[in-house]
Order: structure tokens, then C-alpha cells, then sequence
């Protein structure tokens, strides 16, 4: 039946298939990025706490961008070093409260438009990762982090693993889907040692 | 079915007549409404003080009740619920979300060839029972079923 | 379940290669397929109607002649066969685009009025809102066939594309971070893979709609719009490029269905 | 702008199908506004459906009911042309009602 419709409405429609172009992630040019920068930047308006300044393309982002998301190593290596340099990393432990730690993971609210910039911002990371098996409705863009600590311990140099990764992913891989939360702002020191915490932490449900 | 009920809702007219006499001071909603609606058993906080209110405490399970629900709601904002009685003489059929703070959703009357069938969508707050009571003959027959719900999105 | 050309046949085969998935897929399918037959959607469209009837403005006229590119006062399958180029203006319009210049135009409302309030919410849906439901009501049972002969249409369709895939904001989030691999979620919520036609194809094809987690109706304009909030961006000025673009690349990615909306979301 | 209210009855044999959509906000009184207060519970309680002036099913529902309540009825015997009337009454004492025939 649906063919017919199809058929008969083909003068309008050509071949349905045939007419949709496969769509790949291409790299762009220099000048292709540079349009695409002018045009959001033309579109785009600031509102509450979202101001323009979002819009600037730093050198991750740009580097992701020319090679869609796939950057030679060459080029990623030395933008992940100074990601990684640039990290702000707490003294002494890096363990805080796993209680607060799991509303922060629960929590998808920060940084909005709509958002009062002092209320307090998540981390939204059930949104994208599987944490405490007694949390079912998680999302699958990363990985499970089930048990997370059980398998890795929780010494000083996985804590500066798991503090690094959360506060800037991209320090370890490049174009990680991941927002930079501590890099950007959006999570404070003592939030992202929570999360640490909720992560790591023996007796956080996330490793029971 | 209480005759001050029918008298309300009576006749293509009642809108404006009752309109009339509430905007008159003639009657009060809450009179109105009481009447034409158990309040006791919409306010019951639990499945069986709600049955007991509407004189359905004793029930007996029965295959013949059929409740058609997702076994997921992803959005407890609208859980779509179809019920059917196959259960001969069946004159009323009672819809109950056990977990909701006032479990009984809603009492359906049927009459003049209406079919004891309705489908609705309802809130839950959270996973739970649902219970759907059908009455034939004086008697009450029982159906569960359990609807999961889980909330989506993100950005809080 | 509706399955038909190389969309469906894409489909089935996805279906197969994700078995592990299907159990719960089915379930929500089943919750989706419930929820669309039991929807208020149509109540919308009813309202739609006497607000395109009604006379508004300084010119004290309805939008009833307004011209979507099928000619003034035609609605049949006009919703379908946007966006497109409109030579009066000489760009590309979307649907809730080419409504707002029909109130500025024939109705001589002020752009600041006429979009004061472009997204409603349940206590009050915006006007905006129910016109769309309206006009979109009238493309069901014609397939979705989007502009695509004139330069700047092409011009459009190319930049949405680059758009889809540009990583940008305060979290570096593109449109394909969350709408570019088979099989993730956000949360229990399916993502669909937009880039794609057997993704673009099932929801196109029911936009704009009643959105349950909203309790009201929804846009185009406003999906593309929440998106870019939950992306952590300004926000995209309404009408604007950049929306009528990623509009027109998803709605071209999602041609060749027969339009059954306005639906039912989540 | 009233409340939009729409039916549709269509045979299917000899069982007609009711079809009924009802705008309502159907509050539960336990929503907050934007000012911080909650607001007040307000939905319908009485739901009459009649077939050529006689009552066939009359539903009396609670707060749980969805907002725009959509409901789907059935009524053996009856034939195409047949008036089908429904009405609402909620507990503010605001009434709707509206016509249609089956088809």
C-alpha cells in the first residue's frame, strides 16, 4: 500500500531511497569551520548564564571538528598533554562524600539557560554510565562503571585517574563524548571529589 | 446508582440549569458534587479502605477480567490502561492504582448495552499494582496487573 | 508496525543484529503504541483551527490566506512539503518560520509581539503551538517531500548537515554526541540515530507532536531549541539559519514516509 | 478559550466504538507553581455518555486521570447515525459536553 502512495507520489518525492544521500561525519576545512563559527555565532543569542562566549571554539574543540572526531596523533597528543597539565588536581585525598557524590551522578540540572547560575549544578552522569546496580535507569553512551572501585581499588594514582577524567575527559581522549566539568566550571573540586567518592569508594553502592 | 445523581447530570439542559443554580447561591458545589460522587472512596489512602468504602471489601480472583497495560511505562505521567469483563452481568467496573497516594482512580457504570469496557490513561508516581475490580450480580471479581515506570531525560 | 522501502527493510535487519536489546525495546514499543492510540494530540488540532480562523493583528485578518508554498489557503500537504525556498523572502522556511512571517506580513503583528511567547507550556500551550498542530494535520497521508531542487535549499540541507556534527558549547556536545551510535540511551530514553534514514524516517513523519513528559504539545523549533539548552549553548534565535537548516537535513534524512502526525511522544 | 473537548464513534459490527477527548488540566493538588505554592487540586469527577438521550456508562474518576483525559467506550446495539452525547463535571463545578453521531 505504501508503495502505491509512493509511486503515486513520486513526481514529488523521486525515489525515496535513492534521493537520501548516505550521510558520513566529514572533516571540515579550515574555512568550513570558520563559516560554521560565523553562522552560530549570527544565530545564536545569549540568555541567563548561557552567554555567547560558549560559542568560541577552543583548540579541542576545533581539532575534533577539522578531523570529525577522529584526529591523527600527531595532532591530539600534545592537546591532550595540555589538557592534562592544565588539570587542577585537590591536595591530599581525593575522596569526599559518596552520599553527595551519588546526587550529583542522579542530578542532570546545571549550566542551563534557564538555571539560576548559584543553584547548585549536577553531574549527570546516569545519564550516559551505569554506576549503582540499585540505580536500573541509566544510560548507555559510556561505559558501566558497576563496581568501578571493586575492580580498581581506590589508591592515590586511581584516584587521580577517576578526579582527572571527570574534571577534564578530554585530557584522555580527545574527542571523548564527555563534558570537561571541572575545566569548564561546572562541577567544583569538592563536587568532583564526591563523585570520586561515589565512584571509588568501598563502601559507596556503586562497588557493592 | 444514587437518584440524586441522575437528577444532576439528567438531560441535554443540566449544563445550563446547574450552571444557574450554582452561579444562584442554590446549591453548593460541594453539595452537588458529594452526591454524585464517593468521596470517601477517592479519598481512601489505601486499595482496601477503598473497596470497603464502596462495599467491594470481599473479592475473588477471575481470569475473566482483562487488564491490557505496558508492562514499562516510560513516563508515569500517562500510563495507557484498557479493561475488559468478560464476567456475565457485569454492571461496574473499579480501576486502582495501588501505590498512588488515593488509590481508586476511577468507578465505571454501565448500562443499556454498554459494553463493560474502558480504557483510560492514568498517573502513577511510581512502579506499581493495578488492580481492577469488576461487579456482576451482587459479587466482585479481581484482576492485577504490575506496571513498571521509569522517568527519562536529562538536564534535571 | 508500519514497515515499507529501504527504511523498513533497514529496520528488520537492525532489529535482528540488536537481539539482546529487544526484549525491553518491545516493551516500550508497546508502551509508545499505547500511549499514540490514547493521545489528546487531536484536541490540539481543534484549537489550531479556530486560531487560524481568527482575526488578529492591525489588519484584523485570519491567517487563512497565508501562503506555506502550496499557494495562500492551501493546507493540504503543505506541512509535508516544508521546508522549502519561499521566493518572497528568498530563503528557506519551516513550518513555525513561515507561520511567524505570515502574522508579521498579513496580519501586521510586530516580530517582538508575535513572538513573545513561541513555546507554551501545559497550563497554557502557545498560539504558535496550536497552529502548528493544526497545519500539520492537514499533510496526513502525504509522504514528507522537503525542498530540495533550489540552490538554497541544497545550500541548507549541507549546512544542517555540517551543524549535526559540529561540537560546540560550553560541554562540547555536537548533535550526534547523543544522536550518533546505534543502540545508546540517555537514561532508559532510546536515542535515535538522527543521521540516519531509518531513524529520521518514523519520527519526522510525526512531528511536531504531543509530548508526554511535557503534558502538552511540541514543535520542531522547540525540539531543536531544548536540545541546544540541554547542549549548554546560548539559545538559537527562533526562525533563525541554523534551526530552518538542521530542520530541513533531518527532515530531508527522513523523506519518502507518509506523514501520520501530528503524534504521540514520550 | 473554553476547553476543547472532541468525540468520535465509529461501528465495528454491532459495538460501537466511543472515542472521547477532554481538555482538563486534571490537577492533583500536589503540583507546585512557578511561585512556590502548590496549586490547587482541580479535575473532573462525573463523566456521562449517552446514546440517543439514554445513559449508557457514567465513570466517576479521581485526580490519577491523566491530564486531557482521553477515554474509549463501548456500546452494543447501536447503529450508524445514533446520537452519542458526552459530558464532563469537575469539582469546581465547570461542566463541557459535546455531540457527535456515530459513523
Amino acid at each position: 500500500m505504501k508503495r502505491r502512495i509512493l509511486s503515486a507520489a513520486a513526481t514529488i518525492t523521486l525515489a525515496a531511497c535513492a534521493s537520501v544521500p548516505v550521510v558520513e561525519h566529514s572533516k571540515l576545512t579550515d574555512a568550513e569551520l570558520a563559516g560554521i563559527s560565523a553562522v552560530l555565532k549570527r544565530d545564536f543569542r545569549a540568555k541567563g548564564q548561557a552567554k555567547m562566549d560558549r560559542l568560541e571554539q577552543d583548540e579541542v574543540q576545533r581539532a575534533c571538528n577539522l578531523y570529525a572526531d577522529k584526529p591523527p596523533a600527531a595532532v591530539a597528543k600534545p592537546l591532550e598533554a595540555a589538557q592534562l597539565t592544565a588539570i587542577k588536581y585537590p591536595g591530599g585525598s581525593m575522596i569526599g562524600d559518596w552520599k553527595n557524590g551519588a546526587k550529583i551522578a542522579n542530578s542532570g540540572r546545571g549550566m542551563q539557560w534557564h538555571e539560576k547560575p548559584e543553584a547548585p549544578g549536577g553531574g549527570g552522569c546516569y545519564n550516559c554510565h551505569e554506576l549503582s546496580p540499585k540505580q536500573p535507569s541509566h544510560g548507555t553512551i559510556g561505559p558501566s562503571l558497576k563496581g568501578f572501585g571493586k575492580v580498581r581499588g581506590n589508591g592515590p594514582e586511581t584516584q587521580k585517574y577517576v578526579y582527572g577524567k571527570v574534571y577534564n575527559s578530554k585530557a584522555y581522549n580527545l574527542c571523548s563524548h564527555m563534558p570537561r566539568f571541572g575545566h569548564t566550571g561546572s562541577l567544583t573540586e569538592q563536587q568532583i571529589k564526591d563523585v570520586v567518592a561515589y565512584v571509588l569508594d568501598p563502601t559507596s553502592p556503586v562497588n557493592q | 446508582m444514587d437518584v440524586e445523581r441522575r437528577l444532576v447530570l439528567k438531560g441535554a439542559g443540566v449544563t445550563g440549569t446547574l450552571a444557574f443554580a450554582l452561579a444562584a447561591g442554590l446549591l453548593k458545589p460541594e453539595r452537588v458534587l458529594a452526591a454524585a460522587w464517593p468521596k470517601d472512596a477517592f479519598d481512601a489512602k489505601s486499595t482496601e479502605d477503598a473497596l470497603k468504602s464502596l462495599g467491594a471489601s470481599s473479592t475473588v480472583e477471575s481470569r475473566d477480567v482483562l487488564i491490557e497495560a505496558p508492562q514499562i511505562a516510560e513516563n508515569g505521567a500517562v500510563v495507557p490502561i484498557e479493561v475488559t469483563s468478560n464476567v456475565p452481568g457485569t454492571s461496574s467496573i473499579v480501576v486502582l492504582i495501588e501505590k498512588n497516594p488515593n488509590p481508586l482512580a476511577g468507578r465505571f457504570t454501565f448500562m443499556e448495552g454498554a459494553v463493560p469496557y474502558v480504557k483510560l490513561n492514568v498517573k502513577m508516581g511510581e512502579s506499581s499494582h493495578v488492580r481492577v475490580v469488576a461487579e456482576a450480580g451482587g459479587k466482585h471479581y479481581v484482576a492485577t496487573r504490575e506496571v513498571k515506570v521509569t522517568i527519562g531525560g536529562c538536564g534535571g | 508496525m508500519r514497515i515499507s522501502g529501504c527504511g523498513g527493510a533497514l529496520l528488520m535487519a537492525l532489529a535482528l543484529a540488536a537481539a539482546p536489546a529487544v526484549a525491553q525495546q518491545s516493551q516500550f514499543e508497546k508502551y509508545q503504541k499505547m500511549v499514540a492510540e490514547g493521545s489528546p494530540v487531536e484536541l490540539f488540532e481543534l484549537v489550531g483551527e479556530d486560531l487560524w480562523k481568527k482575526p488578529q493583528g492591525p489588519n484584523k485578518v485570519s491567517l487563512e490566506n497565508c501562503d506555506l508554498g502550496q499557494g495562500p489557503g492551501v493546507l493540504q500537504g503543505a506541512y509535508a512539503r516544508l521546508p522549502r525556498y519561499f521566493q518572497d523572502v528568498d530563503r528557506v522556511m519551516d513550518l513555525e518560520t513561515r507561520v511567524l512571517h505570515c502574522m508579521t506580513t498579513l496580519q501586521g503583528r510586530s516580530r517582538e509581539e508575535a513572538t513573545k511567547r513561541l513555546f507554551g507550556n501545559a497550563d497554557k500551550p502557545s498560539e504558535m503551538e496550536y497552529l502548528s498542530a493544526y497545519v500539520a494535520g492537514h499533510s496526513r497521508g502525504h509522504p514528507m517531500a522537503p525542498g530540495q531542487s533550489n540552490a538554497k535549499e541544497k545550500a541548507s540541507y549541507e549546512l544542517g548537515k555540517k551543524l549535526f556534527f559540529v561540537r560546540t558549547g560550553l560541554w562540547d556536545f555536537s548533535c550526534a554526541s547523543c544522536h550518533g551510535e546505534e543502540g545508546k540511551r540517555i537514561r532508559m530514553s532510546e536515542l535515535p540515530v538522527l543521521y540516519k534514514p531509518e531513524a529520521a524516517r518514523p519520527l519526522m513523519a510525526t512531528w511536531p507532536a504531543y509530548r508526554v513528559s511535557n503534558s502538552t504539545f511540541k514543535t520542531m523549533q522547540w525540539r531543536i531549541n531544548n536540545c541546544f539548552r540541554q547542549m549548554r549553548t546560548p539559545e538559537p534565535v527562533f526562525g533563525s539559519e541554523v534551526v530552518n537548516a538542521l530542520n530541513m537535513f533531518l527532515t530531508v534524512t527522513g523523506q519518502g514516509e507518509t506523514y501520520r502526525g501530528p503524534g504521540t511522544k514520550r | 478559550m473554553a476547553d476543547p473537548m472532541k468525540a468520535r464513534a465509529t461501528l465495528k459490527g454491532d459495538v460501537a466504538e466511543i472515542r472521547v477527548l477532554m481538555g482538563h488540566p486534571m490537577e492533583t493538588g500536589q503540583r507546585k507553581g512557578s511561585d512556590g505554592k502548590p496549586i490547587a487540586r482541580h479535575f473532573i469527577q462525573n463523566v456521562t455518555v449517552k446514546v440517543n438521550g439514554k445513559t449508557v456508562v457514567e465513570g466517576e474518576i479521581s485526580q490519577a486521570v491523566s491530564r486531557n483525559p482521553v477515554f474509549s467506550f463501548r456500546v452494543k446495539g447501536a447503529k450508524s447515525g445514533d446520537k452519542v452525547e458526552i459530558s464532563w463535571l469537575d469539582n469546581k463545578g465547570a461542566t463541557n459536553k459535546t455531540e457527535t453521531a456515530i459513523a
